[in-house]
């Protein structure tokens, strides 16, 4: 076991995946000589060598476009694309094209791609570079989705992304890069598609991803002070969804809140929350709640972005307010 | 604020005509062995035939959604197909038809395809837009200007990084040279030095729009090959012999490691941009002196001066005549497909399953 | 009264906006000399002039970043960006520019752009154009989004979006585009931010915007056959949205069904499906349903386009198995 | 497979330094008038003394979020700054603390906003990256990578939609010749004679990645011009007066209706790519050599050799370093904004309502 942080246990699962399959290559902006911008890849250059580690112009689309065309063609990639909120400027290669091509080839094309990219606010970036966007990518068919909360999930779920044949969206939370845990020797690999229930509870379920998920968990502790036991699930993968871990909560608890750190309209909690309001309705003892960033670009100053992702005091407060409805 | 009215730019078909080049002589003596020259006749024809019968078909309203012809472009299709090597890669616009059937794809399941059948080669599921067949190298037929060539690029990085020596043959037209996909694709495969050939099919309009009104630089390739540190190289896309020599020039180079090339060939599409569109925007003298410089026609006239009997040639116009009629018979004897089909290969474990 | 068009209805609502602000231009690919490839904007050139109608290259981020650049030092723009798939290809300027501008220089900028674009399927043109992508900028803070459903929604709907101050993208449908509408003389001006109730019922409830109106409506006929009375509502603007008029009705009829031709995840159903899961939770008699387009690229052939867009027979079905649940 | 592994590429630091070239020493003789470049002088001293304090600031942990500072690049900020009329426009990057000065908006409100205060420009909600001040004329600095470029056509176009000729100047890096949006903005700027003035501010880096290694050229903005039938323009951008002579030459020109410029401007950021950054990726020779041009010092010299006194020097720079003490007070007096700020202006209608 060693202790690592969220930032280097990103490495250590690329580290994993480029020692297992030696046709695994990497490319981005800084992501080389310089271990990313985040620092997340440290190392890698000088173990793989520039070949496999490879720096790039900026030029967004051209990097989704080599690593769909490789992929393609037989050689697995993990493309970074800096920060999340510049998806939009590589949206077409992403969304148009990795997403779509096996089903408009009929099968003929796989696309193994990993995307990852720094998501999420509270580093007082401003609207530019603070976005929570894992609906620009939910909404698109053809791609998987992953948002891990911890260093645990990241190491096994990047193992799972990159084994996993169909192009993956995987994002990684700037506020969570310094957050450290031990990590068990050996290889790890996750599933995704894999919901996990990080705190039972009877009362009702807080379902969130990434930095939501130590929120909620904080606000059902102190929830658990006033007598209400809240279960709360990290999702961690939204395509594919454990639709029946988060459903089979509800029917226990009756009751729904989403924690989410996206701009309210059409978010993943929408999603979540219409799946239980159809197939779970006749179990929901109460309405189906979400709490998630209000519905405008952030702002850079920290004490407005403070005030505008959910934090604590705010799930605390919505479920207090709301639980005897 | 007042805004001025200048009524001479409205009518594009008013505007002086863009005259092809006459052919130049000397390619009659081009270092072609003849055998290749005939190929290169039965491609161009066949690419001719099969998209007159597409034609056919949609006016009997067999074709569904939309479909670009290449008529007229064919030679560029032709000559590189044939430069090209049985495992390199080619990547297609939603114009590619020609493309896709020069890299040796039957033509029965590409025209089923076309007319939304099951036994289409896509399943029914690209149409005319999204022609593909991995097994003969043709990566695909994209619809969105721009992107293909920063998959092209990844397919010519992947053979570098395997070591394959396949070279990635990208084709587009000149209003393609306008997006930015275009300039990061160019920039990262010079970098790179990726074996990638990059071939702009000029045909002087970006659908309806002259391509010299939007475009700052008059060879919208070609003027732009120095910004990524490469030669500019024009060739005539109406003769096949032309393109071919180019062609197996750059992708040699690109095979040995010598880095990409940027094309432009120079050509003209004798019909509307696509079905719906009958081309009434071009000058008429424009329209006629291209379909003078018509490729196949040039092509049968230097074969006969060249020695070939004509009777060779009818030979081959009929066996290819045969074959556009048994793909014809194979595409219109294909049923709807089914309805699972439209759930299946959204992931690689063929299904569309998002949720448990 | 003359009977227009949907397309034609498009040209006519620009041409009152032109006529009416001297300083408005319109920009796109094709859309002056050839009047659009949708024909939606013939006889504008001719009417208003090259300078105040412009073809452009295809190069839809300087389209969008000139219309940008223009609105916010006085000149406001109509920019066409020709499929609405294609906005993939100028997402940053319209998701990260555009929209978030005003916010960020608190308030300083305004951006009175309207981007049109042909949205939606039926035209058998495969994956990469026959998406609708509503939820593509419902998701975007700053981006108002309206889709019209009938002739002189267009003209009244347009008047408004050009008129609005704020960046509005406008969809318009390309399966309506020869729908035809008796369309009254006179300057037409409608307002953002109002649904409309296009069949009283007082059963359920159904949500739809753009092509899935009729079709909502034609299954509303038949359901009347099996004496299901259902209210159909035409949403016509997301954002604003007329979430009143659409509660309202809920609370009357307790029941709750979306038609959207968006793929299934976060499409703009699940946010009004989560908003009544929430506010008029009590006063829902079962599950909210949502009939969407399943979560895949659209096929081509005509049969599979068919059977995956909602149909009719689909919306029939499914409320008449769900209706008594 | 198998990769080879190349370990020249990997350090960075290791690499052979790219050193300025000496300053022209005509610069001294070029037709500026002696009041002229005393603003100039005193602009540049402003936009250093600023930017140095607020990295003070910065190591007081004062600062939030992320800040880029041009320390050692200002020469092009004032020199354009000057050459621009009153109600031309500016367009930045979030590297722009220095643009927006040099339009002279006040240093008070530019630190505020950097401290994250309600008294900041932009209330707090915009931050370092989005400095803007339409009163001013500075239309805004935009931090993903190409985007603004075509956004300043877009004022460009308005302008001579108005018959105003006012010009708009928009700025950028290197790194940034890459990116798509400049091949669309550069072309469209071209084909409709907009008066605006692309001005790439090469310093050599891309964040971590000198430019050279991503680049297919060696100057990425000059050797692209003829892209778009545009001049290859280079200028010294550590001697304001050299950048001065070129902008007011190419603003004119665009101010005349003769089209856009294309202008490479040489220079060195001489501390890390943002906050966060130490800079260690660049020889150590480099930055050395670099720095000893910075252009604060080589202009004082200058203004010594043309006769100021240096007591008039010293004037001004206390002048400055009085007008950044009181900015600094402005600042850190600010308040936090007040929350219900963060609910306001995303429309125009001032509020952040989306639905009734
Ligand atoms: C990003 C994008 N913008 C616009 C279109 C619509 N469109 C399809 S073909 C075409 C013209 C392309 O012109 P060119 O590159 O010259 O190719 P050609 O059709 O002449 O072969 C346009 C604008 C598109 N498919 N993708
Ligand atoms: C589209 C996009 N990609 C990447 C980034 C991250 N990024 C910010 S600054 C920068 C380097 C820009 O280099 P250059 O254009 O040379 O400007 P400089 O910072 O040197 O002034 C990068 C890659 C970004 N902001 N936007
Ligand atoms: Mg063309
Ligand atoms: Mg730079």
């Amino acid at each position: 076991m060693a202790e690592l942080s969220y930032r280097d246990a990103v490495a250590r699962g690329i580290a994993q995946e480029m020692r297992r399959d030696p046709s695994l290559v990497m490319l981005g902006e800084d992501i080389a000589a310089a271990g990313g911008v985040f620092k997340t890849t440290v190392g890698l250059l000088d173990e793989f060598g520039p070949l496999r580690v490879r720096d790039t112009p900026i030029s967004e689309q051209a990097i989704l476009g080599a690593a769909m065309g490789a992929a393609m063609t037989g050689v697995p990639v993990i493309a970074e694309i800096m920060f999340s909120d510049f998806l939009a400027v590589c949206f077409d290669i992403l969304a148009n094209q990795m997403a779509k091509t096996r089903y408009m080839t009929a099968g003929q094309v796989t696309v193994p791609v990993v995307v990852r990219t720094a998501n999420g606010g509270g580093s007082r970036f401003g609207a530019q570079h603070s976005q929570s966007v894992e609906n620009w990518t939910m909404m698109i068919p053809g791609l998987k989705v992953v948002a891990p909360s911890n260093p645990v999930d990241v190491v096994g779920l990047m193992a799972a992304a990159v084994r996993d044949p169909d192009p993956v969206v995987f994002f990684e939370h700037k506020s969570l890069m310094a957050r450290k845990a031990e990590i068990p020797e050996g290889e790890l690999v996750d599933r995704l598609g894999t919901a996990r229930v990080v705190r039972p509870g009877r009362d009702c379920t807080i379902v969130a991803v990434a930095l939501m998920v130590e929120r909620a968990l904080q606000a059902a502790d102190e929830l658990a002070g006033d007598g209400i036991e809240a279960e709360v699930i990290d999702v961690r993968s939204l395509v594919p969804l454990d639709a029946r871990t988060i459903l089979d909560s509800v029917v226990k608890t009756g009751r729904l809140y989403t924690v989410e750190e996206n701009p309210r309209l059409c978010g993943w909690g929408a999603e979540i929350a219409s799946i239980a309001a159809d197939e779970v309705f006749w179990d929901l003892d109460g309405p189906v709640v979400r709490i998630a960033t209000p519905h405008i670009p952030l702002p850079a100053a920290d004490a407005l972005e403070d005030e505008t992702i959910p934090s604590v005091a705010r799930i605390y407060e919505t479920i207090r307010r709301t639980a005897d409805q | 604020m007042s805004i001025e009215f200048d009524p001479g730019l409205i009518d594009y078909a008013q505007r002086p005509p863009r005259l092809p080049q006459p052919v130049d002589p000397n390619n009659d003596d081009l270092p072609i062995a003849l055998e290749t020259r005939l190929e290169l006749y039965e491609s161009q024809l066949t690419l001719r035939q099969f998209e007159k019968r597409a034609y056919d078909l949609f006016l009997q309203n067999l074709v569904k959604g939309t479909s670009h012809l290449s008529l007229g472009m064919e030679a560029i299709a032709a000559g590189f197909g044939k430069a090209m090597r049985r495992d390199d890669y080619s990547f297609a616009t939603y114009r590619g038809h020609a493309h896709t059937l020069a890299r040796g794809v039957p033509l029965g399941p590409v025209l089923a395809e076309l007319l939304g059948r099951a036994n289409g080669l896509l399943e029914g599921k690209g149409g005319s837009m999204h022609l593909t067949s991995v097994e003969h190298g043709m990566m695909g037929s994209y619809a969105i200007i721009g992107a293909h060539l920063t998959i092209a690029n990844g397919a010519a990085w992947s053979a570098q990084l395997r070591g394959t020596e396949q070279v990635s043959v990208c084709f587009f037209g000149d209003g393609t040279t306008n997006i930015g996909a275009f300039h990061e694709a160019l920039n990262l495969a010079a970098v790179w030095d990726l074996p990638v050939v990059f071939v702009c099919e000029n045909n002087l309009y970006m659908e309806y729009t002259p391509i010299d009104l939007i475009t700052a630089v008059e060879n919208p390739a070609a003027d732009r090959a120095s910004a990524y540190g490469l030669e500019p190289i024009i060739v005539d896309g109406n003769d096949a012999d032309a393109v071919y020599v180019v062609a197996t020039e750059v992708i040699d180079r690109a095979r040995r490691g010598l880095g990409p090339a940027l094309v432009e060939a120079t050509t003209y599409r004798e019909q509307g941009h696509s079905r719906a569109d009958p081309g009434k925007y071009r000058p008429v003298e424009e329209v006629a002196a291209w379909k003078a410089r018509d490729p196949i026609p040039l092509y049968h006239q230097r074969l006969l001066r060249l020695g070939v009997p004509e009777q060779d040639l009818t030979t081959i116009q009929q066996a290819v005549a045969g074959r556009v009629d048994e793909a014809t018979e194979f595409a219109k004897s294909g049923a709807a497909p089914a309805l699972e089909l439209a759930m299946k290969d959204v992931w690689a474990d063929g299904s569309a399953v998002w949720r448990n």
